[in-house]
C-alpha cells in the first residue's frame, strides 16, 4: 500500500515538473518568436491539474479551458504532439487547426479546450448525460471569470436537476483575465452559486496537491455513485500574466512574491522528501528527466513538417 | 403511394431512426409533450425519459449539452422551439458545434440534428417569425436542410440524423399541416441534392421551403400566358447543389431566386452571385431576387403579408424580367399585397 | 414576512376597479381570438388570475419609473395606466394601437407609461431593465426600473448575468418574478421548485448574489401592494436591487395551450359564492382567485356592498365593450407601413 | 491635416465623443484585453474613469445593459473585443437593440454602438477571428459601419456615437490599427450611406470593405504599373449602403471585383455582387469576381491563415481574370 502511494506521488511529482518545464520552455519559445499567437500558461496551478488528473479513471472525460497545457500533460498527453500543436505543425494534436487554446486529445478523452470563457461547461454536461450510462465521470475546468457567464448558471441548474456525473473544477486564481474577482462579482467564492441548487462544494487550497487529490477523489466517487455534481473550487494563483507577454501590471505589489512561497511544485517536493518518498538527490534526477522530455518535444516540434496549406479545408465536414 | 402531413413525416422520421439506432436521443423544451406542434408527442411514452429529455429554457447550454453528448457517442436531435430562439444559442452553435471537427483536426465529430421551425404566418411578431437560414449558410461546418413537403420532411430528416456532421434542419411553420403524396416512404435522399419540381424552358425559379408552392402556383399562372417556368426546390441549402441550378440556367438563360427571408444578405445573394459568376455568358437577363424587405416582421396581418413573397409577387417578378406588361388588374407594385 | 399595511376605502375600491378592468379586458382578448376568425392568429397570453401582482407592483411606482415586461404583458400595461382602446387595438394589430399594430399581443409597448420593451424572448428584458437602472444611476435621478418575468426566466443565462451586475453595481431595479404555477398551500411560504429548476426556493438564487428578496402571496391584493411598496421604496432609497417573488396559482382556464373561458365570462356570483360556479373553477375561486378573494374581503369589511361591486363591474364591462368596438373599427395598417421605423 | 494611425484616429474620435456629450459612456469588456482600444486604453481610462464601466465576462448581460441604457437616455459604446464575442450577446443585439425602434412603431430608440474587432487578426484561430458583418447586414434594424482609413474611423465613430439614434455595429479590424493616413482634425462627423472613391480608375472597379481598402489600394498601385487602371470604391457603411456610387463606377468600368474579409458564402461580397449583377447588368463586360475567405473556419497557423487571407495579390489575380474575359 505504502509503495503504491509512493509510486503515485512520485508519478504526480514527475507530471508537475514536466508541466512546469514545458510551460517555462513555451514562454522562452514565445519570446524567441519560435511560437506565436495567444498562449496562456498555468505556471503556479500545476497542483490542481495533477491532483484532478490523478483522481480520474482512464475512462473518464475531461474538458479544459483556454489555459489547458497542464490539464492535458497531467493526463498523459504526449508533450511532443502538444508542442507541435502549439507551433501549428502537421504532427500537432489537431494538425495545426487548434493551437494553444483549442487542443484536443480524444484518445485520452481530453475532449476539448476552448477560447470561449465557460464554453466547455455545457459540453461536459452533455458528455456526462451520454457517458454516465457507462459509469464514466466527466470533469470540467473553468475559471472564476466563467462564474459570471450565464452558461455556468444554466449548467448548475441542469447538472443538479438531472444529477449528472460531473465534477465542476473551478480554478479560482483570483483574476478574470485582467481583473480581480472582487471587481466582477459580489460573491466571495464561486462555489456559492451551487448552493441554491443543492450542489455541494469543496473549497480547497489549490496549491496543496494532496488536498486537491482528496477533494477530487471524493467528488469523482460521488459522481460515479450517482450522487450528482460537485463543485471543487481550488484557490490558486497564476504566477505569470494572463497570456504570454502580458506585463500583468494590474497586480498588487508583493502579491506574486507571497504566492511564490506557496509554489505547489516546491511544496509537493518538500512533502515527498519529508515523508521519505524521495531521496534528497532524486528531485534533480526527476527534473532533469522532465527537461529531457521537453527538449525531445521541442526537437520533435522543430523537425515536424508544416501542414500543407491546401489541406486547409480538411475536417470541416466528414 | 401514401398521403402524409409534413408533421407526420417529421415524427415518423424520428421514430424510425430512434428504433433503428439506440444512440439517437431527443432533447428540447417541452419535447415530452410534443412541443407546440406535437411533433415529438408520444416519443416519451415509447422511448422513455433517458432518450426523450425535457430541458429547461437554456438554449445556449442545451446546444452545448447536445454537442457534448454527440462527442460521447450519442446522436442527439435538439429541438429549438422557434428559430428565433437559436439566437440564444449562437455561441455554442457557432463556436463549438460547427467547429469541433475542424478544431480537433478530425479527432472529433458532432453527429447531431438541430430542428427548428421558422417562417411568417400567424402574426407572432418580430421574435417568432424570422427566417434566419442565411446566417447558418455563412457558418462553415454546419449543414442546412430545408424541406418543402412531407416526403422530404421524412426522408431528409432521416438522412440528417444519419449524417456524421451537425445539420440544422429548418422546417416551415406554414407547411406543418399540409398533406402531400409520399411516393416512397422508405426513400432517404442524399443531402445536397436539389430537385426540379416543374420543368420549363423560359426561365428558372430557384427556391425552397414554402415559396416552392408559391412558385409552382406562379408557374401555372405563367403557363396560361405561354411562359414556361422551371422550378427548382433546393431542399438542402448547405451543401448547395449549384450543378442542378447552373444546368437549368444554361437552358433557360434566366434565373429568379425566391425566398421568404430578408433579401439583403440572404441566400438569394449567394446564389445570384454564383450564377452570374459561372453562367455570365448564358444570361439574357440579370438574375432577379425576391425576398422579404429589410425590416423585422410586424404582427399585423397586413404588414406580415407585405413581407412574404407569394404567387403574385413571383408572377410580377417574372413579368418584370421578361419585360411583359403586368396582367390585367395587377400592377407589379401591388403584387405583394395580393393573396 | 411583510406587514400588510392598511389601505383607505378609496385605495381598495381603486384596486378592485383595476382588477376587474384587467379581468374583463383579458376576457375580451379571448373573445377576439375565439369569436373572430384570424383576428388573433398566433399564440397569445392572458393575465387572468395574476391581476393582484401587476396592480400591486404598478401602484408602488412613480410616473417616471421604467417598466419592462414579457409576452404576458396586457395586465401590466393596463395596471400601469394603459388605456383600454389603444391596448386592445394593439393586441389585434390596428393603427390606433400603442405601436400602430407593430407589436401585437406579444409586444405591447407604451413608452409614455415608461414601458420600453415587452420581450417575446424569455429573459430578454432582464439586462434591459438593469440597463435602464444603470442609466438612472449615471443620470443621478431617483427613478427605479421594474421588470416583470415568469419563473422560466430563472433558467436563462441572461438572468444571472443581469442580476450579478445589478448587485455588483447596486442598480435601482426591482425584479418581480411572477411564479404562476404554485400550489395554493405553498403560496404564502414553503419551498416550491419548478419542474425544470433545481433550486428548491427561487429566492435562494438572487440571495446567493446578496440581493434581498421577499415572497408574497400573489392572490392577496393588499399583501402584494404592501410588499411592492416596501421593495420599491428600498430600491429608491439606493439599497440596490430587490427581488420579489409573487406566488400565483394558475387559473384553470390557462391549463391548455390556448386560454379557455370555462363557463363563459366571469360572474360576480361566482366570487361571492364559489359553489355556484362550474366545478373546475370552484376550488380556484374559493382559495386562489385574487379577484374573488378581494371582493369577498371588501364585502365582509363593508367597504363595498354587492350592488356597489355590480355597478362598478357593469361600468367596466361597458368601457371594455366600447374599447373593443374602437379597436375593431380602427383601420389595419397599410402594407407599405411595414417599411417604416426600421431606423430612427 | 495630420498624419496618424488608425488606432490614434479611433481614440481621437472616441475622446471627442466623450468630451462633447456627457451621455456617451463606454463599456469595456476587460482591462485592455483584446478590445479595439487596447493601444490607447491606458490614457482613456485615466481621463474618463467615471465614464468607463469595466464589465464582468457577461457579454450577453452587458450588451443588454447597454441597450437598456440607450433606451433611457445614454449613448453607450460597447467595446466587445473580438467579434466572436458578439455571438454570446447575439440575442440582445439582434432581438432587442435591432427591433426596439421598429417594434415600438418608432417610439423607442436604442442609440448604442457595438464596436468589435472582426476578421483574421493573426493566430486568433477558430474562435477569435470571426467576421460576422454579413450576418449583421442580414439583421434589419442594425446599422453596420466598416471604416477602412483613419479619417473614416474617426468620422464614423463621431456620427454613430454622437448623432445617429440607431444601434450600430462598428466593424473594426486588428490589422487596420497600424495603418496611417491624413486626418483633418477640424472635420466633423461623416454622413452614413456615402461611399468614398478612394482611387480613380477607368478599367476596373474594386469594391473594398474595411481591411480590404488598404489591400485594394496596394493592388491598384501594382496594377497601375502593369497598365491596368483600377478604381477603388469604399462603401464605408454597409447598412445603409450607397449603391449609386458603386453602380456609377461600374457603369464607367464594366468590370468588377468585390472584396470583403469574411467567408464567401452568403458574405458581404455576395450581396454586393448580386446587387451589381442585377442593377448594373447591362454595363457589365465580365462576370463579377468575389475575393474573400473560403468557406472554412480560421485555422491557427500562419501558413494556413495566409493561404485563406484575401490579400492584395488575390485582388490582383481576380482583377486580371475580369479584365481578360
Amino acid at each position: 500500500m505504502a509503495d503504491e502511494t509512493d509510486a503515485l506521488y512520485r508519478d504526480m511529482l514527475q507530471r508537475m515538473l514536466l508541466i512546469r518545464c514545458f510551460e517555462e520552455r513555451v514562454i522562452e519559445l514565445c519570446h524567441r518568436k519560435q511560437l506565436e499567437g495567444l498562449v496562456h500558461v498555468g505556471i503556479g496551478q500545476e497542483g490542481v491539474a495533477v491532483g484532478i488528473a490523478a483522481a480520474l479513471a482512464s475512462g473518464d472525460y475531461l474538458y479544459g479551458t483556454h489555459r489547458s497545457h497542464g490539464h492535458f500533460l497531467a493526463r498523459g498527453t504526449d508533450p511532443g504532439r502538444l508542442m507541435a500543436e502549439l507551433a501549428g505543425k502537421d504532427t500537432g494534436l489537431c494538425r495545426g487547426r487548434g493551437g494553444s487554446m483549442h487542443i484536443v486529445d480524444a484518445d485520452r478523452r481530453l475532449m476539448t479546450a476552448t477560447g470561449i470563457v465557460g464554453g466547455t461547461i455545457p459540453l461536459a454536461l452533455g458528455t456526462a448525460l451520454a457517458a454516465g450510462e457507462n459509469g464514466d465521470v466527466v470533469a470540467v475546468y473553468f475559471g472564476d471569470g466563467a462564474s459570471n457567464t450565464g452558461s455556468l448558471h444554466e449548467c448548475l441548474n441542469m447538472a443538479a436537476l438531472w444529477k449528472l456525473p460531473v465534477v465542476l473544477v473551478c480554478e479560482n486564481n483570483g483574476y478574470a483575465e485582467f481583473t480581480p474577482m472582487s471587481a466582477h462579482t459580489v460573491v466571495s467564492h464561486v462555489s456559492v452559486h451551487g448552493q441554491p441548487y443543492g450542489i455541494p462544494a469543496q473549497i480547497v487550497d489549490g496549491n496543496d496537491t494532496l488536498a486537491v487529490l482528496e477533494a477530487g477523489r471524493a467528488a469523482v466517487a460521488r459522481a460515479r455513485g450517482g450522487g450528482g455534481p460537485t463543485i471543487v473550487e481550488c484557490l490558486t494563483y497564476r504566477l505569470r500574466g494572463h497570456y504570454v507577454g502580458d506585463p500583468a501590471a494590474y497586480r498588487k505589489a508583493g502579491e506574486v512574491a507571497e504566492w511564490r512561497d506557496k509554489d505547489p511544485v516546491r511544496r509537493f517536493t518538500a512533502l515527498l522528501q519529508q515523508r521519505g518518498t524521495l531521496a534528497a538527490n532524486e528531485v534533480e534526477a526527476i527534473e532533469a528527466a522532465a527537461r529531457a522530455r521537453v527538449e525531445d518535444a521541442v526537437s520533435f516540434m522543430t523537425e515536424s513538417p508544416w501542414p500543407a496549406p491546401r489541406s486547409v479545408a480538411d475536417y470541416v465536414y466528414a | 403511394m401514401t398521403q402524409m402531413r409534413y408533421v407526420d413525416g417529421l415524427r415518423r422520421a424520428i421514430e424510425l431512426e430512434m428504433e433503428r439506432d439506440q444512440r439517437v436521443i431527443v432533447l428540447g423544451e417541452d419535447v415530452s409533450v410534443g412541443g407546440p406542434f406535437g411533433i415529438t408527442a408520444g416519443l416519451l411514452e415509447r422511448f422513455g425519459d433517458r432518450r426523450v429529455i425535457n430541458t429547461p429554457i437554456s438554449e445556449d447550454s442545451i446546444m452545448g449539452l447536445a454537442t457534448g453528448a454527440a462527442l460521447a457517442g450519442k446522436r442527439p436531435i435538439v429541438e429549438i422551439m422557434f428559430v428565433d430562439f437559436i439566437t440564444l444559442a449562437m455561441s455554442q452553435l457557432v463556436n463549438h458545434t460547427a467547429k469541433l471537427r475542424f478544431m480537433s483536426g478530425g479527432q472529433l465529430n458532432v453527429p447531431m440534428v438541430i430542428r427548428v421551425q421558422q417562417g411568417a404566418g400567424g402574426g407572432w411578431g418580430a421574435h417568432h417569425s424570422q427566417s434566419l437560414e442565411a446566417w447558418f449558410h455563412h457558418v462553415p461546418g454546419l449543414k442546412v436542410v430545408a424541406p418543402s413537403n412531407a416526403a422530404d420532411a421524412l426522408g431528409l430528416l432521416r438522412a440528417a440524423i444519419r449524417d456524421e456532421d451537425p445539420v440544422l434542419f429548418i422546417e416551415h411553420r406554414g407547411l406543418h399541416f399540409r398533406r402531400d403524396e409520399v411516393a416512397d416512404p422508405d426513400a432517404i435522399p442524399e443531402l445536397g441534392t436539389a430537385k426540379i419540381v416543374r420543368a420549363g424552358k423560359d426561365l428558372t425559379i430557384v427556391t425552397y421551403l414554402k415559396p416552392v408552392w408559391d412558385a409552382l402556383a406562379a408557374a401555372a399562372e405563367l403557363a396560361a400566358r405561354g411562359i414556361s417556368a422551371e422550378v427548382i426546390d433546393l431542399r438542402s441549402l448547405s451543401p448547395l447543389d449549384m450543378g442542378t441550378v447552373l444546368r437549368s440556367v444554361e437552358r433557360t438563360s434566366r434565373a429568379l431566386v425566391v425566398h421568404e427571408a430578408v433579401l439583403q444578405g440572404g441566400l438569394g445573394a449567394e446564389i445570384a452571385a454564383r450564377i452570374q459568376e459561372a453562367a455570365f455568358d448564358w444570361l439574357d437577363a440579370p438574375v432577379h431576387r425576391i425576398g422579404a424587405p429589410f425590416a423585422p416582421i410586424a404582427a399585423s396581418p397586413v404588414l406580415e403579408q407585405a413581407f412574404v413573397p407569394n404567387a403574385w409577387t413571383i408572377v410580377a417578378g417574372v413579368e418584370q424580367m421578361l419585360g411583359l406588361a403586368p396582367a390585367a388588374g395587377l400592377r407589379a407594385g401591388d403584387a405583394r399585397h395580393v393573396t | 414576512m411583510i406587514q400588510t399595511q392598511s389601505y383607505s376605502v378609496e385605495a381598495r375600491r381603486k384596486f378592485l376597479e383595476q382588477m376587474l378592468t384587467i379581468r374583463r379586458a383579458e376576457e375580451q382578448v379571448i373573445h377576439f381570438a375565439t369569436d373572430h376568425k384570424d383576428l388573433i392568429r398566433g399564440h397569445y397570453h392572458v393575465y387572468i388570475g395574476q391581476e393582484a401582482s401587476g396592480i400591486g407592483a404598478c401602484a408602488a411606482l412613480a410616473p417616471d419609473d421604467y417598466v419592462f415586461t414579457t409576452h404576458r404583458n396586457h395586465g401590466h400595461v393596463i395596471a400601469r395606466g394603459g388605456e383600454l382602446g389603444p391596448v386592445l387595438a394593439e393586441i389585434i394589430g390596428r393603427t390606433t394601437g400603442y405601436n400602430r399594430g407593430r407589436g401585437g399581443t406579444f409586444h405591447v409597448i407604451a413608452p409614455h407609461l415608461g414601458i420600453l420593451q415587452t420581450s417575446g424572448v424569455v429573459g430578454g428584458c432582464m439586462p434591459l431593465a438593469a440597463g435602464a437602472a444603470f442609466s438612472i444611476r449615471k443620470r443621478g435621478t431617483t427613478q427605479v426600473s421594474l421588470v416583470f418575468f415568469g419563473d422560466g426566466v430563472l433558467e436563462e443565462g441572461a438572468f444571472y448575468e443581469a442580476i450579478n451586475m445589478a448587485s455588483l453595481w447596486q442598480l435601482p431595479v426591482v425584479f418581480v418574478c411572477e411564479n404562476n404555477g404554485v400550489a395554493r398551500e405553498l403560496r404564502k411560504s414553503g419551498q416550491c421548485p419548478t419542474s425544470s429548476l433545481a433550486a428548491k426556493q427561487l429566492t435562494d438564487i438572487p440571495n446567493a448574489f446578496s440581493i434581498p428578496s421577499v415572497i408574497v402571496d400573489g392572490a392577496d391584493m393588499l399583501a402584494v401592494a404592501s410588499a411592492m411598496a416596501d421593495a420599491v421604496s428600498m430600491v429608491r432609497r439606493g439599497a440596490g436591487p430587490v427581488f420579489v417573488e409573487t406566488r400565483i396559482t394558475r387559473w384553470p382556464g390557462n391549463a391548455g395551450t390556448f386560454p379557455v373561458l370555462i363557463g363563459g365570462d366571469y360572474r360576480l356570483e361566482w366570487a361571492l359564492s364559489p359553489g355556484s360556479a362550474p366545478q373546475e373553477l370552484q376550488e380556484w375561486l374559493q382559495h386562489s382567485d385574487p379577484v374573488a378573494l378581494f371582493i369577498r374581503s371588501l364585502v365582509a369589511d363593508r367597504v363595498m356592498t354587492k350592488p356597489d361591486v355590480e355597478a362598478m363591474d357593469a361600468q367596466i364591462h361597458q368601457a371594455v365593450g366600447e374599447a373593443a368596438r374602437f379597436a375593431l373599427e380602427s383601420p389595419a395598417p397599410k402594407a407599405e407601413f411595414a417599411l417604416d421605423h426600421i431606423f430612427a | 491635416m495630420k498624419e496618424m494611425t488608425f488606432a490614434q484616429a479611433l481614440a481621437l474620435g472616441l475622446t471627442e465623443c466623450l468630451d462633447r456629450d456627457p451621455r456617451v459612456t463606454l463599456f469595456n469588456s476587460s482591462y485592455g484585453g483584446l478590445t479595439p482600444y487596447r493601444a490607447t486604453y491606458g490614457v482613456l481610462r485615466e481621463k474618463y474613469a467615471d465614464r468607463i464601466t469595466e464589465t464582468p465576462i457577461s457579454e450577453l448581460g452587458y450588451c443588454g445593459i447597454a441597450v437598456g441604457a440607450a433606451m433611457t437616455g445614454l449613448r453607450p459604446i460597447v467595446a466587445l473585443a473580438t467579434a466572436a464575442f458578439s455571438f454570446e450577446a447575439w440575442p440582445q443585439i439582434v432581438n432587442e437593440a435591432a427591433v426596439a425602434c421598429y417594434g415600438s412603431g418608432g417610439q423607442v430608440t436604442a442609440p448604442v454602438v457595438f464596436h468589435m474587432l472582426a476578421g483574421i487578426r493573426g493566430a486568433g484561430a477558430v474562435q477569435h477571428s470571426h467576421a460576422p458583418q454579413a450576418m449583421f447586414c442580414n439583421a434589419p434594424g442594425l446599422q453596420v459601419v466598416a471604416p477602412g482609413s483613419p479619417a473614416d474611423a474617426r468620422g464614423l465613430m463621431r456620427t454613430v456615437a454622437l448623432e445617429s439614434n440607431n444601434p450600430t455595429v462598428f466593424i473594426d479590424h486588428q490589422r487596420l490599427q497600424g495603418i496611417t493616413g491624413q486626418v483633418d482634425e477640424n472635420a466633423g462627423s461623416m454622413p452614413l450611406g456615402v461611399a468614398d472613391v478612394k482611387r480613380q480608375g477607368g478599367d476596373v472597379t474594386i469594391v473594398a470593405v474595411s481591411i480590404m481598402v488598404p489591400r485594394a489600394l496596394e493592388a491598384a498601385e501594382a496594377l497601375a504599373r502593369q497598365g491596368i487602371s483600377a478604381e477603388v470604391v469604399d462603401p464605408r457603411t454597409l447598412v445603409p449602403l450607397d449603391k449609386a456610387t458603386i453602380l456609377k463606377s461600374v457603369a464607367k468600368t464594366g468590370r468588377v471585383v468585390v472584396c470583403d474579409e469574411s467567408q464567401l458564402t452568403c458574405g458581404v461580397a455576395s450581396e454586393l455582387a448580386a446587387i451589381i449583377a442585377e442593377e448594373g447588368f447591362h454595363s457589365l463586360k465580365a462576370p463579377i469576381r468575389r475575393v474573400g475567405i473560403p468557406n472554412v473556419p480560421i485555422p491557427w497557423h500562419q501558413n494556413e491563415e495566409d493561404f485563406i487571407t484575401p490579400t492584395a495579390d488575390k485582388i490582383i489575380a481576380a482583377v486580371k481574370t475580369v479584365c481578360t474575359t
